[in-house]
């Protein structure tokens, strides 16, 4: 290692991420001094608003916690708001929210590998130049992320902050002509989802590794789980998703004085990689055969391969979707289980006093939503744990493992190079400025 | 003039024929006793029994949002538009019938709307008789309009297990014959038919305070009442009267540049005098501020301005305005309170 | 004409309405020949100092914040507030129903100390708005009208009457009828009554009409027994920091 | 869906060449037009024209320049909103749609043979400009007649050197004022116009007065008319309305039972007297 080395990285306000983070990285005579993802969003306070609201406006508010991710977050809250209030949903329910999450996981990785992780790999600053270079290539882009956005317009009214999806069921249902107009969405998307493999297959990661736990839902079926499940771990960790502090547990970062979660090590991950890891197996032939020509195989422990594994994600959601339509198309949909709610003024829903929680894997990793309510189904507490916070320890772990493995780079290849390690985790900062215990600097 | 007789077990047949030459529009329920007109492909999808339709079938001869004119600015061209559809509507009471003949004289009224006169004569019309009062709201019968008063094609009542259709034009005919499901009246219909409108006399009742030929005469005084500061303190001004009133047609005009910025189009688009900036001009005068004033504005358009400039009332008696208020006011209250305040 | 430079900028928010660009699919590309994005940090490393337009989205509520819009309103020609959280304050106008200690402590307990905040403001409550375009997220036939008007240099004016006319105009069953309060006879338009299309009821994220009719309002909630604080809570959603011009 | 295309709509526009353009003031700019093909638009005083820039919209504007002028016609945008500001942009050489004339203007075969009295306050003086030189124009053909002008500020004061050579005629009387005044050189009144009528000399038999102005003008000034005897039907007023079609169908200019662009712009006093929404 170079000894007298002396770096410093200082990345204000990281572009190509959701929300604001900066990178501080300080390296003297070869000493790691400094190495920190500081979160400089502005506080939002959603779980304190939350406070005296109808349960029953919980999905609609903390969907605005983050836009990227809005129907996943929606899907933990109704989950959350369900449990609290003892609601069991219908089957017809649970596929159409299973169809939902799977647009989101898919929309979500399109923009993230397309936009986002990309220009670093074909070396420009962002999606604009390669309009130019690689016309094709973001055409491509743009259409599948719109073909996504079209089918959450039918399926929840629209993709950012979805509209019929709320606690109890939906207040809309597709109609015979919109399950058609959807699934030629989702078969028109196939040879663009072929073409993006094909396009992944020829960029090129950087190469690190680092073992570390990996932590998703598992489940005892054949299904990749996505919507329910129990907290797993590839560390042998087994959890009920209501003891969901024991995973997030915090503890203090000595440096940097912030708190971030740890399960059985210092940090763990989670995301499409970790999900990948856990439940490869679980995953259609399609993606299956993606993973083949990405030659990805679990566990995997370089962390810049997130984004394969959200390629490969992206083949599995595609073709799941299509299964979930034809499902539909069979067995119909019955246009009766529509609910009309608003505040459940009319009480269509009973209401009782309790606590829930929801655990749901949305594009950046396992989400948790948790509520107590008072027998008017008033929210008393509310606690949202969002995968970027839980992510954060393990991307400053990454960064310390890392610095000294390129201190014989120049200053612009290791900044690049933490910037592409922190893009790969997708992060949503935005996001994690709703987790208790995130530290914000000063500005 | 004649009459014909479909059979009830016909009458699915019958749509189905026409579906599958035209587009067929017709009262499809909703829920929660709401009906609305939308494009159907067999009878069974229509309800005979309905209340008026949330929107009359206005929308199909003045739409919602109507291509006027295209331009290309880089050509200097300007072109005069009419974008229709052949549609055949088919269930229209003769209230409504009665609110597209408001729409007629208006705009054919001169200087004549060519739009409007043109897409008009590609709808065909199918009335349908109610037979009994819709709900409380309904008030046909003040203004007249609770029996069949030309305005269609074909118009059906139905009787114990057929339709009575009585042809009015020639393209009525042409569909009669079409369709070859159609049988002509005998008098046992046509005997039946006359009880139909015989009951309906009496069920049929004014529900106002007033009678038809004095309402006008009602609002010759009713200017300066105190019954519009009540209504002001109660309108929300959504809208709703106006949007699904049959004879409102006040619109705005609304261009549309396409991305390229030199093609576009100029529409018109449904307005509401019942909307806050309605009347409002460049200076911030706003000759109708209040919601009181606004909603004074609808009533005389209804009973006394087209009565002064066309003999009719404009009012067809379908209720609507009152059925969908957000605040309930209620056109027959509104009518008897200023007969209470002038006797 | 050259082409107008443009910047995002992103203040409290979820981003989501600068997601409604990427959503336009191959139409961002007809976007991207009238105008130049030079900084758009959720999408682009690219960075300008200097541009024409810029689009703000969230609400202000740090001094830091305060400032920088402060800056960005001194460099644009043309100011945009984008976005509920730009227009209006949105969701994040209900933390002003909290004491402002309060709320810190409940969310970061022994962090509280660190985290400054004030109350949240609309960008126009802080500097002049040229454009308004409304709405949580942003509707994407309106946020192309209203760049059609500031490319061509015309104003934008949000419609300033109730969502029930749109509703209307889709044939919807009013929420009333089926039992459910819904906030569209108070909501400017301009959505397309968006919610109300697919079920759910209108929370207001438009903003309430300029003259909304206070007594009418509660004669409809009277009728329909609804007590009064259901609907002031629903209208704090998006509407609380409205209460800091009427003090104004 | 099919396509028509309608060659006698009332809303398709003529082409409208601006071959002259002037900035008066801050707010106002003045736009000299040709139809296409040389074709005269033949209007009478106080009708006004939709003026439309394609992809912006159509605005109601006076028609400013007198009928006895040909082969181009003369209009006056105050920058207020959408039309109005897009106007402002264009410039000699632009292309305009252009629909009309419309709407009832002053009753010219009607005051011929009689005095006259113009009172014009702000913008007023756009559509009355049409009048006076109309009146100017075939002069023997009126009896007295008197114009008196207003507003705010002699820097507002729109076309500075016609009303100077109107102010030097001497076959007219001629009066103005100023509401507010900063400059020593102005040679005219300070006050509202109101003030000027008391000093005018008529016959108020044969006298018709033209008033237009912004909506708060009318009640004062008619006040002042009505106590000089003029009849209420020698009134003549033109009211501003949000107009839409010009063709009276779209409900926004309605004033009572008038449609203010068909029945309108130009009413007499007796006819809209009792109506409450007119003033
Ligand atoms: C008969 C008549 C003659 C007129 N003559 C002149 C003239 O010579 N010069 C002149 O500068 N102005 C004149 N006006 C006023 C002019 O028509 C409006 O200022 C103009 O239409 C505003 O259009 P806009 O698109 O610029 O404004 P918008 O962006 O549409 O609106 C700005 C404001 O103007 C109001 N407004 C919109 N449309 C109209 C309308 N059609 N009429 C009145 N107010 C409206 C709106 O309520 C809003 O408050 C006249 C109006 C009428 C009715
Ligand atoms: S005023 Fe009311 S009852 Fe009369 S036609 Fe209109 S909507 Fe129907
Ligand atoms: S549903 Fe809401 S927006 Fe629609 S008409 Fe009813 S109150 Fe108005
Ligand atoms: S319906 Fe209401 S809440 Fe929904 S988008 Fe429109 S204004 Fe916003």
């Amino acid at each position: 290692m170079n000894k007298s080395r002396n770096v410093k990285v200082n990345v204000e306000y990281l572009t190509r991420v959701e929300g604001h983070g900066n990178i501080v990285v300080n390296v003297k005579d070869g000493k790691l001094e400094d190495c920190r993802l500081d979160i400089i969003e502005p506080p939002r306070f959603f779980e304190g608003m939350l406070r005296g609201r109808s349960i029953f406006e919980a999905q609609h508010i903390t969907s605005r916690i983050c836009g990227i991710c809005a129907c996943g977050h929606s899907l933990a809250s109704i989950q959350a708001g369900e449990d609290a209030l003892g609601f069991v949903a219908s089957e017809q329910t649970i596929r159409l929210r299973k169809l939902l999450l799977h647009q989101e996981i898919l929309d979500s990785h399109i923009l993230h590998i397309y936009l986002l992780a990309a220009p670093d790999l074909l070396g420009v600053k962002s999606f604009v130049p390669l309009i130019d270079t690689h016309n094709k290539v973001v055409r491509r882009a743009l259409r599948m992320k719109k073909n996504c956005n079209n089918i959450c317009d039918i399926l929840v009214g629209r993709h950012v902050h979805p509209i019929s999806a709320i606690v109890g069921g939906f207040t809309k249902l597709p109609k015979e002509k919109d399950l058609d107009t959807m699934l030629d969405i989702l078969k028109s998307m196939q040879p663009d989802m072929d073409a993006t493999i094909e396009l992944l297959a020829t960029l090129k990661f950087p190469d690190f590794q680092r073992p570390t736990e990996y932590v998703a839902l598992v489940n005892d079926t054949d299904e990749y789980p996505l919507l329910s499940g129990e907290i797993g771990s590839t560390d042998g960790l087994k959890l009920n998703k209501k003891d969901y502090l024991k995973l997030t547990n915090e503890f203090m970062v000595p440096l940097s004085s912030a708190k971030h979660t740890k399960a059985s090590r210092s940090s763990y991950m989670v995301g499409a990689l970790a999900r990948l890891n856990l439940n490869f197996n679980k995953l259609n032939l399609k993606a299956k055969k993606a993973a083949d020509l990405l030659q990805f195989k679990p566990v995997c422990t370089n962390p810049y391969l997130n984004t394969v594994a959200q390629a490969i994600e992206s083949v599995h959601c595609l073709e799941e979707s299509i299964t979930l339509i034809e499902h539909f198309k069979a067995n119909g949909l019955k246009q009766e289980e529509a609910i009309v709610v608003g505040l459940n003024e009319k009480g269509t829903i009973p209401v009782r006093a309790g606590k829930g929680v929801g655990a749901v894997e949305v594009p950046r990793g396992i989400l948790f939503h948790d509520y107590e309510i008072d027998k008017d189904g008033k929210i008393i507490n509310a606690n949202c744990i969002i995968p970027t916070g839980q992510n954060l320890g393990n991307v400053e772990d990454d960064m310390r493992k890392l610095v000294p493995e390129i201190l014989d780079k120049s200053d612009e290849e290791i900044t690049l190079m933490m910037e592409m390690l922190v893009r790969a985790y997708d992060p949503c900062i935005s996001c994690s400025t709703h987790f208790l215990d995130v530290k914000f600097t000063n500005r | 003039m004649q009459y014909v007789i479909l059979k009830k077990v016909n009458f699915d047949d019958f749509i189905t024929a026409l579906a599958a030459q035209e587009k067929v529009v017709g009262p499809v329920a909703r829920g929660y006793d709401n009906f609305s007109f939308q494009e159907v492909k067999s009878g069974k999808e229509i309800s005979i029994k309905y209340i008026p339709t949330i929107l009359p079938p206005k929308k199909y001869f003045m739409p919602q949002r109507e291509k006027l004119i295209e331009f290309d600015k880089s050509q200097n061209k300007f072109e005069a538009v009419l974008e229709y559809d052949k549609v055949v509507i088919f269930g229209i009471h003769t209230c409504d019938l009665a609110g597209i003949q408001c729409l007629n004289m208006v705009f054919s009224d001169k200087p004549k709307d060519i739009n409007y006169l043109v897409r008009k004569n590609k709808l065909l019309i199918i009335g349908l008789e109610c037979n009994v009062y819709c709900d409380q709201y309904a008030s046909c019968k003040v203004v007249d309009n609770h029996l069949p008063n030309g305005g269609y094609d074909l118009f059906f009542t139905e009787l114990p297990d057929s339709f009575i259709v009585h042809v009015n034009t020639l393209r009525g005919d042409e569909l009669i014959e079409k369709t070859r499901l159609f049988n002509p009246a005998e008098k046992i219909h046509l005997d039946q038919l006359e009880e139909v409108r015989k009951k309906k006399r009496e069920i049929f009742k004014d529900e106002v305070k007033i009678g038809h030929h004095e309402l006008s005469k009602l609002f010759d005084r009713a200017y300066d009442s105190k019954v519009w500061e009540d209504l002001d303190k109660r309108c929300v001004a959504c809208g709703n009267c106006t949007n699904v009133c049959p004879s409102c047609y006040c619109f705005d005009i609304l261009d549309n540049m396409n991305f390229d910025f030199n093609t576009g189009d100029r529409s018109r688009g449904w307005d509401s005098c019942q909307n806050e900036p309605f009347a409002k001009v460049a200076t911030g005068e706003n000759f109708r501020k209040t919601r009181g004033a606004r909603q004074r504005h609808r009533y005389f358009r209804k009973f006394k301005y087209p009565v002064e400039r066309y003999s009719r009332y404009f009012c067809t008696g379908c209720g609507r305005c009152t059925r969908t208020c957000m605040a309930k006011i209620s056109l027959k209250e509104t009518i008897n309170a200023l007969v209470d305040e002038q006797k | 004409m050259s082409k107008p430079k443009v910047a995002f900028f992103d203040f409290a928010c979820c981003e989501g309405c600068q997601l409604q660009m990427a959503n336009f699919g191959e139409v961002l590309l007809d976007i991207l020949n009238l105008v130049d994005i030079v900084t758009f940090r959720e999408v682009m490393s690219e960075k300008s100092e200097i541009y024409d337009i810029a689009i703000i989205e969230g609400s202000i509520t740090t001094a830091h914040d305060t400032e920088r819009i402060k800056n960005i309103r001194a460099k644009a020609k043309v100011v945009i507030a984008y976005g509920s959280c730009a227009t209006i304050g949105g969701i994040n106008g209900m933390k002003n129903k909290f004491d402002l200690e309060e709320i810190k402590k409940y969310v970061y307990r022994d962090g509280a100390k660190q985290i400054e905040t004030l109350p949240t403001r609309a960008v126009h409550q802080v500097v002049k708005v040229d454009y308004f375009i409304n709405c949580c997220p942003v509707y994407p036939p309106e946020i192309l009208k209203v760049l059609k008007c500031v490319i061509a240099g015309i104003p934008y004016a949000v419609p300033d009457y109730a969502v029930c006319v749109e509703c209307k105009l889709n044939e919807n069953v009013c929420m009333y009828d089926k039992g459910i309060t819904c906030l569209g006879p108070v909501t400017k338009a301009g959505c397309n009554s968006w919610c109300i299309n697919n079920g759910n009821i209108c929370y207001g994220c438009r903003g309430m009409v300029t003259n909304p009719a206070k007594n009418g309002q509660l004669d409809i909630l009277a009728r329909h027994k609804i007590p009064l604080d259901w609907i002031t809570n629903k209208l704090d959603m998006y509407n609380k920091p409205r209460e800091l011009d009427e003090q104004k | 869906m099919k396509t028509l295309k309608l060659t006698d709509s009332e809303y398709l526009v003529k082409q409208g060449k601006i071959i002259r353009a002037k900035q008066m003031t801050k707010l106002e700019k003045f736009f000299e037009i040709a139809l296409a093909g040389g074709e005269s638009l033949d209007h009478e005083p106080g009708q006004f024209v939709m003026v439309s820039i394609p992809g912006v919209g159509e605005a109601p504007l006076s028609i400013s320049s007198s009928p006895t002028k040909r082969g181009s016609f003369e209009i006056v945008a105050r920058s207020v909103g959408k039309v109005t500001s897009a106007l402002h942009k264009l410039d000699t050489g632009d292309t305009i749609g252009v629909r009309g004339p419309f709407g009832k203007g002053f009753p010219v075969q009607i005051l011929e043979g009689n005095d006259l009295l113009v009172v014009a306050a702000g913008l007023g003086l756009v559509p009355l400009r049409s009048l006076i030189n109309f009146v100017i124009d075939n002069r023997r053909d009126f009896g007295k007649v008197n114009i008196l002008l207003g507003c705010k500020t002699p820097e507002d004061m729109l076309f500075g050197d016609e009303v100077e050579s109107w102010r030097k005629r001497i076959d007219v009387n001629f009066d103005y004022t100023v509401d507010r005044c900063s400059d020593s050189d102005w040679k005219g009144n300070i006050g509202l116009i109101t003030s000027l009528i008391p000093g005018v000399t008529i016959d108020p038999e044969r006298t018709f007065a033209a008033v237009i102005g912004p909506p708060v003008m009318y009640k004062y000034v008619i006040i002042e008319l009505l106590k000089k005897n003029i009849p209420e039907r020698q009134i003549l007023v033109s009211l501003e309305r949000h107009m839409k079609c010009g063709i009276g169908k779209c409900g926004h200019c309605q004033i009572q039972n008038y449609y203010c662009c068909k029945d309108g712009p130009v009413f007499t006093y007796e006819q809209i007297k009792s109506k409450k929404e007119a003033l």
